[in-house]
């Protein structure tokens, strides 16, 4: 992973770069589920890129990240190759897992990225563990939970944060506030006011920060990457975000207005950080059209060759399952192929 | 498919409807009889289920029985034991029966032992329904059947049904049981239509098999999305091999006696399941088939399902890991 | 149940004799297990007395609780019978589950005792939807769960307490914070100085209470009966209380000392609580003795009836698994049956 | 029993322990051989573990390696899935299997499935002990045979074996082993005592039964308690009926093809496993042997396991409930 330092001119561009990036990107997954293109579901990051962006660009090479189902923009913030992921968003071959996991399962664990996970709840415990290798074997690396607030109310978020919180273990747990779990508002899902309130029960630093100001998410996640480093434990950080689409592609929204939206929209991050650059004279207008162009570009092309990539074979299917040789999996799949191979 | 229902009307009285409709069919119906059945699950309310299930339920029936939860499987599956022990009868929803290991707990060790714990002294009238399968490039944490390890968890009985006939009558019973009930409804079948009773007092045992189709030459015992592909398969076959369908819709308990019965006339049986091979559903109905028609079976027993491994997402992939009716065919070529 | 007016004297002097009967069930118990009298596993509420007792004198006769391992205590503070309970323990056929639960399993639904339960935070799920069930019925119901230190690190709790609170449901939530969760001490499972902080992660009101203290635990729990029955929602009590024996009868605690022991003695709930009622003159020290003289003769009572209780028939393990009949249990038990049955 | 040994090492460098010890020592060398290693679990550190089994360890690896966790399954094992994906080995130690419903999602959508569905990108070396069976008054919640779950759900290896000197093998194999495996320990064995290898590099391979006695009448395939009960019953019975007994020690993968060569031989099968019977474990071992030996099946294969009905508290309920060699002779019996 190319480590941003947004302190930087140069990391401030490419900040702003990923988050252009995840925002061709999705919007692009969005208009192909549409057209039928992708199989499956895609959850779309567009509208939170700030927080994926600003939460990564605190982050160190080494260090490691969950995802959730929503996970392209943590993907593309963390580092990896949009190409490769739009490649296994098509199932194709040549995908960040062979075509195996799509969408929901996109993972680069030698890049620090865990994967994307289906479950919610999921990543927290993983990121535990991560953290829990690095605090064993004396590593400097932190280990980052991005989860949604939903995920808030599953026990093994609770259980997840308070194990690190006891252990002090080098992690840091960043709630994306986006006001909705599916169709239902976070105030249907829970009591407090804010989600970073839940710091209170594990005794470790609580903050809600503006998840549409990149700026806000860094600085929160730089302090708290510090702490954990430090061995003083983890940091619950809320950055409160809105998604634009809706919950998968296909989701009729009947839980909210385009006026809704609209009010989250006239505060668009990526508008607002591209406005301060260009007031900074980081950026000018016509270097940020250049850059939107070569992303869109980038995208363009990732999408022709993943869509021209070859499937796997059919027979991988019964391939990686475990590192050792299990002999079920190829008498039963071996039986399976000699028949119905041709039909189907 | 048959037309039997338990009052007496006849066949006229039947719609066509998916397998899905039949399902929000029995609900409504069950909720409004009974007052004391409740709805519970994530986005069950005004989104309408995930696959729309509940649809306009919530309409109908308001916010407090058809409940949206916070995303807390574990508690408001607990919830949901808490409830029926005290005199309600929830339905509680499981998006995905993927899901089903965040809450495990509570089936097993609340829901299917208290009565047993308690010497008998409570009833557990629960149902918890919950979507299996591929198909639809889901991939592997959101495509996986999990049916075989509640059918073998004592306590708790399970249910898979292959139509929305017996959907609408066996979750109907589901609801009305005291015992907990784990209701599979596989996704690839929620559009399959289907001719379905409209008695409102329709309802199928659970525990009875149905032949869907007879046959002479080889049975074939086939779950959720194998049924109607069987059925077709079968068809196909007509004229040179007589095949036989039986959907069990019941996997625990399980109509042993129709199954052996069956096999006892062809002397054949495939089962086609979607769970994986080892251990999976498929053995128990062979072992109590031969267990109870060892000297009628003229041939091994064929499992169709799939090869140990996860469904996986490209399209290729997960076609090729599903069981479909070629592989039936080829397990039926293999013995007849 | 009988409802205990904690605020008469004859109240008091009830609370008293259930914290008595309490202490002398779970002793006697205590000494069956060393003896080899009792099979698997009991533990022992000896030294929290007050808690059961003090939370139970607040609820009405129609109100619900959850339980725990350490159960037998919140069954007598709820009015059960300890004669039932002890040819429970026994596993005799009129025991409160005849013989099929044991320990861990005693309940008394009708009694609005949900069960013991042997899986650590299983009990407030239960209690959320006892609670549920009185809110959608209307009824002037509460339901009130208790758990210990350890149980909150369990998901479930989370989640339970999470919703409760989103639903304002007329629940309470009694942590009975003995210090330890098995050899574990409170600190080395939390990251909290007081449990009652949790409660900050669901807004809800939480306190810390004397547990040693009957009067303090009662009125705790009454304001969060009262809360609760009012549509305000569930509170969240922590009674600080120690555990005289080990975990479970048997366990060597290597984890504590003696003098660790002896600091809680010193404050003994039953000690305290009657010299205040002897300073009070609700009771005399003779019309103590000759109480808990009654009482240790009824648990005399109640283990040589169960001693001398009949069995359940072997063949009863076949049933109580459902209401409907399920061929599977007839077949397989009456094939085993006819196996094997003499030598066993 | 064999003393095989894979170093090449005499009978002589064997010693006898019980199954706990042989446990124990099995940890305390793979600790020993690699530091990556460590066992997380509740009250697995000071207290030695409920049932004794790390004992004395922290002493030696101290508190970070052998570390004592909230009661927070889902937390810890999912810790271990994200430790074992960062370079760590761990060994997690879930109490009672009974438990398992609290952590199983992260073993299920996390362990069994990373491997797979990140296109084989990622090793998942992790170990999860656990303890099963009945026999100790330890009542529904705590006395459960779960290990169908596990040998059924694809992508994690599922151990069980029933001799201390299996135990110090197969446990060594897992945790050496890259890939996620389940090990499985009966409670009632934990004394059993048996000659156990010494040499450190003393393993066995997971996937191979063993042949615990030959026999030419019928094999009696046991795992866990079983195993020794049955060899006993085999003693007892020489003269009369000569009984080969198999313990499959891994259910998965299972070694199908020594179970099918010796049924091969005997014509008869006995499967006694204390699973629950609907579903269990004994329907897939039948129907390995009766796809693979159908022909030379003499009589219906015979299982010997619990009867759909959870582990009661009561003395005389639970001994009734469980499997014990008497219910193999009945079996015997029926068939031979
Ligand atoms: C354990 C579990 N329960 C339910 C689901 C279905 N589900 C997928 S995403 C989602 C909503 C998640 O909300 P949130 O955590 O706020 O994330 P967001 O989608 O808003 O990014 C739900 C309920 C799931 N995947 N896993
Ligand atoms: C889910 C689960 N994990 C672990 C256990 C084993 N166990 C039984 S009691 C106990 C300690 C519980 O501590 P706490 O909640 O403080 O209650 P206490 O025993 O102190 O009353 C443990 C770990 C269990 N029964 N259930
Ligand atoms: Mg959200
Ligand atoms: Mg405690």
């Amino acid at each position: 992973m190319v480590v941003i330092d947004i302190e930087t001119e140069d990391g401030q561009r490419e900040a702003l770069r990923r988050m252009l990036t995840i925002r061709a990107f999705d919007t692009k997954a969005g208009d192909l589920f549409a057209d039928g293109e992708l199989p499956g579901f895609v959850h779309l990051y567009v509208g939170e890129e700030a927080v994926g962006v600003g939460a990564c660009s605190a982050l160190e090479a080494d260090d490691y990240i969950t995802s959730t189902h929503r996970g392209h923009g943590h993907c593309i913030a963390k580092g990896l190759d949009p190409k490769k992921m739009m490649s296994e968003l098509y199932g194709k071959a040549d995908g960040y897992c062979n075509g195996k996991g799509g969408s929901m399962h996109i993972a680069d664990v030698d890049a620090g990225m865990l994967g994307a996970n289906g479950i919610v709840g999921a990543g927290p415990p993983l990121a535990t563990g991560a953290a829990l290798t690095a605090q064993l074997k004396g590593e400097d690396k932190v280990a980052l939970a991005f989860f949604g607030d939903g995920a808030v109310a599953q026990g093994q978020v609770h259980e997840a944060i308070n194990i690190a919180a006891t252990w002090d273990l080098p992690a840091v747990f960043v709630v994306e506030n986006n006001q909705y779990g599916e169709g239902t508002p976070v105030e249907k899902q829970h009591n407090v006011q804010n989600l970073s309130e839940t710091a209170e029960a594990y005794n470790i630093p609580g903050f809600t920060v503006d998840g549409m100001d990149i700026t806000a998410v860094y600085e929160a996640v730089k302090e708290a990457r510090n702490r954990a480093a430090d061995g003083q434990g983890p940091t619950l950080i809320e950055a409160e975000t809105y998604r634009y689409h809706g919950h998968f592609e296909g989701d009729q929204q009947p839980y909210r207005t385009e006026e809704d939206i609209d009010i989250w929209k006239d505060r668009d991050a990526i508008e607002s950080f591209k406005q301060r650059l260009v007031d900074a004279g980081t950026i000018t207008e016509d270097e940020f059209d250049e850059m939107k162009a070569e992303i869109d570009e980038q995208i363009e092309t990732a999408v022709e060759e993943a869509k021209s990539a070859p499937y796997p074979d059919p027979s991988e299917a019964y391939e990686d399952m475990f590192n050792a040789t299990v002999p079920e999996i190829s008498q039963f799949s071996s039986q399976m192929r000699a028949d119905g191979g041709e039909d189907r | 498919m048959s037309t039997e229902t338990t009052s007496g009307t006849g066949p006229a009285d039947t719609q066509e409807m998916t397998f899905r409709e039949a399902i929000r069919l029995a609900l409504r119906e069950e909720m409004e009889r009974d007052e004391d059945v409740f709805i519970m699950g994530e986005d069950v309310g005004k989104f309408g289920g995930v696959y729309e299930v509940t649809g306009d339920l919530v309409e109908q029936f308001g916010e407090a029985r058809v409940r949206d939860t916070p995303i807390s499987e574990a508690g408001f599956m607990g919830a949901g034991v808490g409830a029926a022990a005290t005199g309600s009868r929830p339905i509680v929803e499981i998006m995905f029966s993927d899901f089903i290991g965040v809450c495990s707990e509570q089936i097993i060790n609340q829901m299917a032992k208290n009565r047993y714990m308690f010497g008998g002294k409570t009833e557990m009238p629960i149902t918890v329904r919950t979507t299996e399968g591929g198909g639809s490039g889901a991939a592997s944490q959101h495509s996986g059947t999990l049916h075989t390890w509640f059918a073998h968890f004592p306590g708790v009985m399970a249910v898979a049904p292959g139509t929305p006939e017996s959907a609408k009558g066996l979750l109907k019973s589901a609801i009305r049981s005291d015992d907990p009930v784990i209701f599979f409804e596989n996704k690839e079948i929620y559009g399959q239509t289907g001719e379905v009773p409209l008695d409102e007092n329709y309802t199928l045992p659970i525990g009875e098999a149905n032949v869907e189709r007879e046959g002479e030459d080889v049975t074939v015992v086939a779950t959720q999305r194998m049924v109607g592909e069987s059925l077709e398969l079968a068809e196909e076959l007509d004229g040179q091999v007589s095949v036989e369908v039986i959907d069990p819709r019941s996997l625990y308990p399980l109509d042993t006696d129709t199954l052996v019965e069956s096999v006892k006339k062809t002397g054949r049986l495939v089962i086609a399941d979607e769970s994986p091979l080892s251990y999976g559903t498929h053995a128990e109905i062979g072992m109590r088939v031969m267990e109870n028609a060892f000297f009628s079976l003229d041939a091994p027993i064929q499992r169709v399902g799939v090869a140990d491994v996860h469904i996986p997402f490209s399209p290729v992939l997960e076609d090729e890991v599903l069981p479909h009716a070629s592989d039936v065919e080829a397990a039926i070529n293999r013995i007849v």
